[in-house]
């Protein structure tokens, strides 16, 4: 479908939305009573696996560390996932059933994710998970989840090399992110040499063999170095130095967490002024969320490579930011992750609502085609691979924290979690 | 046990040229002496003289820089502290260092020279025999009564002596005391006296002490030390005759 | 890897690597330098140095911030402001915790190094609750932005420069403080001999809680510094532990020079081997050696050889 | 004198303690208990293994080592290793470019199984690697260490470096280790799959078997003469070594032993969690074993247990109702546990309730009465563990007199 298409959809979606809280809550009201005597299909037929469903409600599981080193990254996925739970019931459920979820904290500690998701799918049976955001978490939970046949939607963009039938990846995996940014900065920058630089754990490891092979193999351009620094690390002096001895066209970056300050501030004194873009900088990592630590000063004029910017200018984005910032306070700022995991309840709902039924084995026939078109990145469909077809975009770093869209793909890009060829 | 001096007629221990500097300055310089099996040496000296790190140097507690300790034929300088125990000296410390927190029997039979491996120590079983060997040394050093009081409970005197008993029941051919009587009432001194008389009926003793008239109780030859150096050596009469020694140590 | 360069590109490199590995050096001393006062000073550990530095952070943070909405005219200079600061809290700071747990636990090196460890935890979850657990960005001057031209290839990092200052005029000024002055000397008897010091009149729990305080204050001063190279969050503290304890431990106890010359040693070792090796195996590598070192030569680079 | 009357020892006030753990343990908990919330007291008690070994490694003598995690994780991706292969069959990981190898491996390129891995084939190899790797480690630097007089802070802080060392080199070897991820989805034990309840709950009693195997070991060394060197290795060293001890080789074995408890107990781990990451090892990991031991009283192994389980417990307590507050509570319990009661429970226990018992003794055990001067209040529960070496009713020593 083209552009003006998702913009009419949007548009249609956002009356609801747009309005005040109490009158959607109103409306919502209203909607429920009639569809109560009406159209709510009975618990025996939408719930045969004793799934926590009853005749109003539904009941589903949010897992995020609230506690630990990762509660800073996990919290905007929380919220984003309560706001879309918020704006469903208001707009009357899914098949006519409140959704009602119960919170779990997996403290940045990985048998507490496995512990915490065994718990909400013994105890509390719930529908659907909406959690984990690090691979090592992802890890942990997958054996649960498969064991036990739940089904968990991860919001955060990966590695790929996994394609489990319990969970729908709804975050770019990393040929999405990879491939399009670099094409694009070999065509409109004329970029022939990256300079590739992670930190050390699997996520920039892989996404650096996919890029390597894609500007080796596929572009037959040169990578003229490839580094990775302990997750912490501090003193990128070293690494500032051998990057102006190679003297790349792009530093293609994937480095995560407290290295990220450290590395741009070095990158920045060491006279590396981005916005001339000797040599241009790209990054898979550093999202809204992270420029607030790093201060926008610092990444002024480095691109990222995303599906979704707050900057983005669709009607689906605005509502969702000011739905967003009217929730959770006005200096909010929205990340790629915070809005892949915004995407997972309305995909779960589509999906039930489709089956209608919530039974994980009815859902997950349908999963495939599933779309939906007023998502703040603009639209999304399920591939049978259970990741999400999406654009890709770049956007450079403003002073104000901020990404300009510089470029997006015409075409959703195909989710592609074992690529051929890139391993 | 003195079957293994007898076949080396001569001196059980010889100390030849022994030097130990700590950041230049020389503790000991070019010390020599001789033991003859079964004497009682007693060497005194002022403080600082470098008494006690004698006693660290042939013990093994600090490494020589240069020099020789020959210990019935056996080069000391190049042993563990442990082994250096094993081949028969004891080591008495200047403040009694007893284990607190165990009994006097414990003490005992943990100084008795049986299961010092760590399997042994694991595999030790208290027989009669150690039982024994503990009740004798128990006996030498008035603590009998005491066995099963936890050392912390004895008094100062009676841990000098718990100490010496240690060193006994290793049956060791050489005793070095670091001031053995040093804090001891009148008693607890004629008392100790005449214990080191016992020991030495089959021990070769190597004793620092100040008490001058306790040196001259006990003494077979006297050792002056004066800056890391042999000052005078010779009978208790003879040191103290020496004006060397009345110089810099008796004071006139 | 240097084909294809003339030898003046590979000159300027190696300049500029050498800048590096000087200014890692400088970020050990200015991390290691407090914390071997307390240990020379004690024999303790002080398992909270990360985070007195990362409160010494914070505290440029909040000054960075009152200085742009009140004295923005004075912006260019509030980082010496921030430094003192920061400096006088950490010391408070440190005084107060000497005198609630440290002075009753002397004699107990390793039951310090646990109660300094909880010290640790409890002020991370501090600035949790206070500042929120995101990193917090410090806007420096302008003038620390950027670099000078020193060639056309080799440029200095001007924010470099100035940590390095920071950390010579530091180490100047403990040297002093501990080698020329009377409290230097009154700390050093302490230190060789703590009844007698006492028996002359020294008054050795007011230098412990002085030294306790001082190491912290320039905990606190590194912290400062680093806001312009590094990141300033709860748990940034955590990142400097094993260095700055390693660099003190292989300098060897009570000696401040060993310090200074262990944190050369491990910096430029370090600096190099990334250069030539990844980031990960080079920090590896490091850390092996200087483990490998301590274990033939526990007692460090520049312990005294005493009477034990 | 446990194996020559053990039905005697079990009446005695030290069996008793024992007794009582067992019936907490094997009885109370599991009746009490779901099997999700027994599986993670199940985790909770592999935590008491490495408590234990530091016990007897630090408590008893004096070397505090920062780095159990070290030997922890070993034990644990040892047994990882072997339940990875048994997972990884050439037709579970068909769909893999090279099918037969972990997962994560063929995601890095390895077109072969590394030689190291080779052997986690055999049950039995692991088994032994379980406890042999750590010793081995721990062997190697306790040899390198102790035998130049190295202790205290700095044996402290070189085992924390090696703990950091080694998780980052985990990290970093992904391709042979799974990385930051470590080794998951592990299923079966020789075929039986260890995921269901009933297995969850087996293990369970599998590891409070060894955690008792463990105990037991433990007591022995502690009761025997070695136990007493330990000891008074810790406060007088040098008369120790110059009553002819080589001090070194006890404080080596006393590492290694402890080191064997933690790989034990990582092994139960992973069975139990069911995978292994290294987020168990590095530094943080490492010093909270520290305070397991030191709530439950740093000279006490039965304290260890109950140590253990109550910091472990309390944590996810905390963080169920009000995270924010836990590290604070960490925190305290640290400087708390130096500072106030540095017997930790033990201690508290010697000190209030043992008197109480007492009484209750007094009429049966006489000798009890005997031992009792021989206490000090800084020996936490004096009777169950140091009696033995003080009540001569029970040491062949009194009899031989009489």
């Amino acid at each position: 479908m083209d552009t003006t298409d998702q913009a009419a959809n949007g548009r249609s979606f956002g009356k609801g939305l747009g309005l005040k809280k109490s009158l959607m809550t109103l409306a919502a009201s209203v909607m429920l009573a009639t569809s109560a005597q009406a159209a709510v299909p009975a618990t025996a037929e939408v719930n045969t696996t004793g799934l926590a469903v009853t005749d109003d409600t539904v009941t589903v599981g949010i897992l995020h560390s609230i506690t630990g080193t990762m509660a800073i990254s996990e919290i905007g996925s929380v919220q984003a996932e309560k706001l879309a739970i918020d704006q469903i019931n208001a707009s009357g459920g899914v098949l006519g059933r409140q959704i009602e979820f119960v919170q779990e904290d997996g403290a940045s500690d990985w048998p507490t994710f496995a512990e915490k998701s065994r718990k909400l799918l013994r105890q509390d049976n719930v529908a659907a998970i909406f959690g984990a955001w690090t691979s090592a978490s992802r890890k942990a939970v997958l054996p649960v989840i498969e064991q036990y046949n739940g089904m968990l939607y991860y919001p955060t963009f990966y590695e790929g090399l996994e394609q489990s039938p319990n969970v729908v990846y709804t975050g770019q995996e990393a040929t999405q992110q990879i491939l399009a940014s670099i094409d694009w900065a070999a065509e409109t920058k004329g970029a022939k040499s990256f300079y590739l630089l992670g930190s050390d754990y699997i996520w920039p490891r892989t996404s650096n063999k996919i890029a390597r092979k894609h500007i080796e193999d596929k572009l037959g351009l040169k990578v003229s170095g490839e580094e990775y620094y302990p997750l912490g690390h501090t003193q990128f002096n070293s690494v500032i130095n051998k990057i102006k001895l190679r003297k790349p066209d792009v530093i293609f970056a994937s480095v995560v967490g407290g290295s990220n300050v450290a590395f741009y501030k070095q990158m920045k004194a060491a006279g590396i002024d981005f916005t001339d873009e000797k040599p241009l900088l790209l990054t898979i990592s550093v999202t809204e969320d992270e420029i607030r630590g790093i201060g926008g000063e610092n990444v002024d004029g480095i691109y990222a490579s995303m599906k979704y910017f707050q900057s983005l200018d669709n009607p689906n984005n605005k509502e969702f930011v000011a739905a967003f910032k009217e929730a959770y306070g006005d200096d909010m700022v929205i990340g790629d992750v915070t809005q892949a995991a915004y995407l997972g309840p309305w995909l779960w709902k589509a999906a039930v609502e489709k089956a209608g039924s919530f039974d994980i084995d009815k859902i997950r026939e349908e999963f495939a085609g599933i779309e939906f078109t007023k998502a703040p990145e603009g639209y999304v469909r399920i591939h049978e691979n259970h990741h999400l077809w999406s654009k890709t975009r770049i956007g450079q770093a403003q002073p104000d924290g901020q990404y300009k869209v510089v470029y997006e793909t015409e075409e959703l890009m195909e989710p592609d979690p074992f690529p051929e060829g890139y391993q | 046990m003195s079957a293994a001096k007898s076949k080396s007629g001569d001196f059980l221990l010889a100390v030849e040229g022994l030097t130990v500097s700590f950041d230049g300055f020389k503790a000991v310089d070019d010390l020599s002496f001789y033991l003859d099996p079964k004497e009682i040496r007693v060497i005194i000296g002022p403080n600082g003289a470098g008494k006690t790190t004698v006693l660290d140097l042939i013990c093994g507690k600090t490494k020589a820089t240069s020099g020789s300790i020959k210990f019935d034929g056996k080069e000391l300088t190049k042993l563990k502290e442990h082994q250096i125990v094993h081949s028969g000296v004891g080591r008495k410390f200047q403040t009694p260092s007893v284990f607190e927190d165990l009994t006097v029997f414990e003490n005992l039979e943990v100084s008795y020279p049986k299961g010092h491996s760590v399997m042994g120590a694991l595999g030790f079983k208290r027989d009669a025999e150690v039982i024994k060997a503990v009740e004798e040394v128990a006996e030498t050093i008035f603590l009998t009564e005491a066995l099963n009081e936890p050392a912390a409970s004895l008094s100062h005197g009676q841990k000098q002596w718990l100490e010496i008993g240690m060193l006994l029941i290793q049956k060791p051919d050489l005793l070095m005391l670091d001031e053995p009587v040093a804090g001891m009432s009148v008693t607890e001194r004629k008392k100790t006296a005449e214990l080191l008389r016992v020991i030495t009926r089959d021990h070769t003793v190597l004793v620092i002490e100040h008490d001058m008239q306790f040196v001259g109780d006990i003494a077979d030859r006297v050792t002056v030390m004066h800056q890391g150096k042999v000052l005078s050596e010779g009978s208790i009469e003879h040191v103290k005759s020496d004006p060397k020694v009345i110089e810099v140590y008796l004071g006139h | 890897m240097f084909d294809g360069y003339t030898s003046s590109e590979l000159m300027s490199i190696f300049a500029m690597q050498g800048f590096a590995g000087l200014s890692l050096f400088s970020v050990f001393v200015l991390m290691a330098l407090g914390l071997a006062i307390i240990f020379g000073q004690m024999g303790v550990i002080n398992m909270a140095h990360g985070e007195f530095m990362i409160l010494g952070a914070y505290t440029t943070y909040l000054t960075s911030g009152f200085f742009q909405s009140y004295l923005p005219s004075l912006f260019g200079g509030y980082f010496f402001v921030a430094m003192v600061l920061a400096f006088l809290i950490c010391a408070a700071l440190g005084a107060f915790v000497e005198w609630l747990m440290i002075r009753r636990l002397y004699h107990r090196p390793l039951d310090t190094l646990l109660a300094t460890w909880g010290l640790s935890l409890i002020m991370q979850q501090a600035y949790r609750s206070i500042f929120g657990a995101r990193e917090v960005g410090v806007d420096l001057p302008e003038w620390m932005m950027g670099a000078i031209q020193v060639t056309d290839l080799v440029e200095l990092p001007i924010n470099g420069l100035f940590v390095m200052i920071i950390a010579l005029s530091i180490a100047v000024g403990v040297y002093f403080l501990m080698y020329r002055s009377g409290y230097g000397k009154k700390v050093r008897a302490v230190v060789q001999n703590r009844p007698m010091a006492e028996a002359v009149g020294i008054n050795s729990a007011g230098i412990d809680r002085a030294t306790f305080a001082l190491g912290c204050g320039i905990a606190g001063v590194a912290g400062a510094a680093f806001t312009m190279i590094g990141s300033t969050g709860p748990s940034s503290g955590q990142a400097y532990i094993v260095d700055t304890f390693l660099v003190v431990v292989f300098g060897g106890a009570q000696s401040l020079i060993g310090t200074i010359v262990s944190a050369f040693g491990i910096s430029q070792a370090q600096s190099t081997m990334e250069f030539f090796l990844s980031g990960s195996m080079a920090k590896v590598l490091t850390l092996l050696v200087v483990v490998g070192i301590l274990m033939l030569r526990p007692e460090g680079l520049m312990a005294l050889k005493v009477r034990r | 004198m446990k194996s020559s009357s053990p039905l005697k020892w079990f009446a005695t006030r030290e069996g008793l303690y024992y007794v009582a753990l067992a019936v907490l343990l094997v009885v109370l908990l599991p009746l009490a208990l779901d099997p999700f919330r027994l599986n993670m007291v199940g985790k909770y008690l592999t935590y008491a293994f490495v408590a234990i070994g530091l016990v007897m490694c630090w408590g008893k003598a004096g070397i505090l080592s920062l780095g159990q995690g070290v030997f922890f994780g070993l034990g644990g991706y040892c047994m990882a290793m072997f339940l990875k292969l048994e997972a990884s069959t050439p037709e579970a990981t068909a769909i893999q470019s090279t099918p037969g190898i972990p997962d994560f491996m063929d995601w890095n390129q390895l077109t072969e199984l590394p030689w190291f891995w080779e052997p986690f084939h055999s049950f039995s190899f692991t088994l032994l690697a379980v406890i042999g790797v750590p010793v081995l480690l721990a062997f190697v630097i306790g040899f390198a260490m102790f035998t130049r007089r190295v202790g205290g802070v700095y044996f402290a802080i070189i085992t924390q470096a090696i703990a950091a060392i080694l998780t980052i080199l985990i990290i970093g070897q992904q391709g042979y280790t799974g990385g930051v991820n470590g080794i998951t989805d592990l299923q079966t034990l020789n075929g039986w799959d260890i995921r269901t309840d009933e297995a969850r709950t087996i293990l369970y009693f599998v590891c409070v078997g060894m955690l008792f195997l463990c105990l037991f070991v433990a007591r022995l060394v502690q009761n025997r003469k070695l136990g007493r060197i330990l000891v008074a290795m810790n406060a007088q060293e040098n008369r120790v070594r110059f009553s002819g001890y080589d001090v070194a080789a006890f404080k080596i074995f006393v590492f290694c032993l402890a080191a064997a408890f933690a790989g034990v107990g990582g092994a139960m781990f992973t069975l139990i969690v069911g995978f292994m990451s290294p987020s168990f090892i590095g530094i943080v990991a490492s010093i909270e074993m520290v305070i397991f031991c030191a709530l439950g009283g740093r000279l006490s192994i039965l304290g260890a247990v109950y140590g253990a389980l109550l910091v472990n417990a309390a944590k996810s307590g905390f963080s169920e109702s009000f995270p924010e507050l836990w590290p604070f509570a960490m925190g305290a319990l640290f400087i708390g546990v130096v500072l106030a009661f540095p017997n930790g429970l033990a201690g508290l226990y010697q000190t209030y309730v043992m008197p109480l018992e007492d009484k209750i003794f007094k009429r049966n055990k006489g000798a009890q009465l005997e031992a009792k001067p021989a206490e000090k209040a800084a020996e936490p529960k004096p009777t169950a563990e140091k009696t033995p070496d003080y009540d001569p009713m029970i040491d062949s020593y009194s009899p031989e007199k009489s």
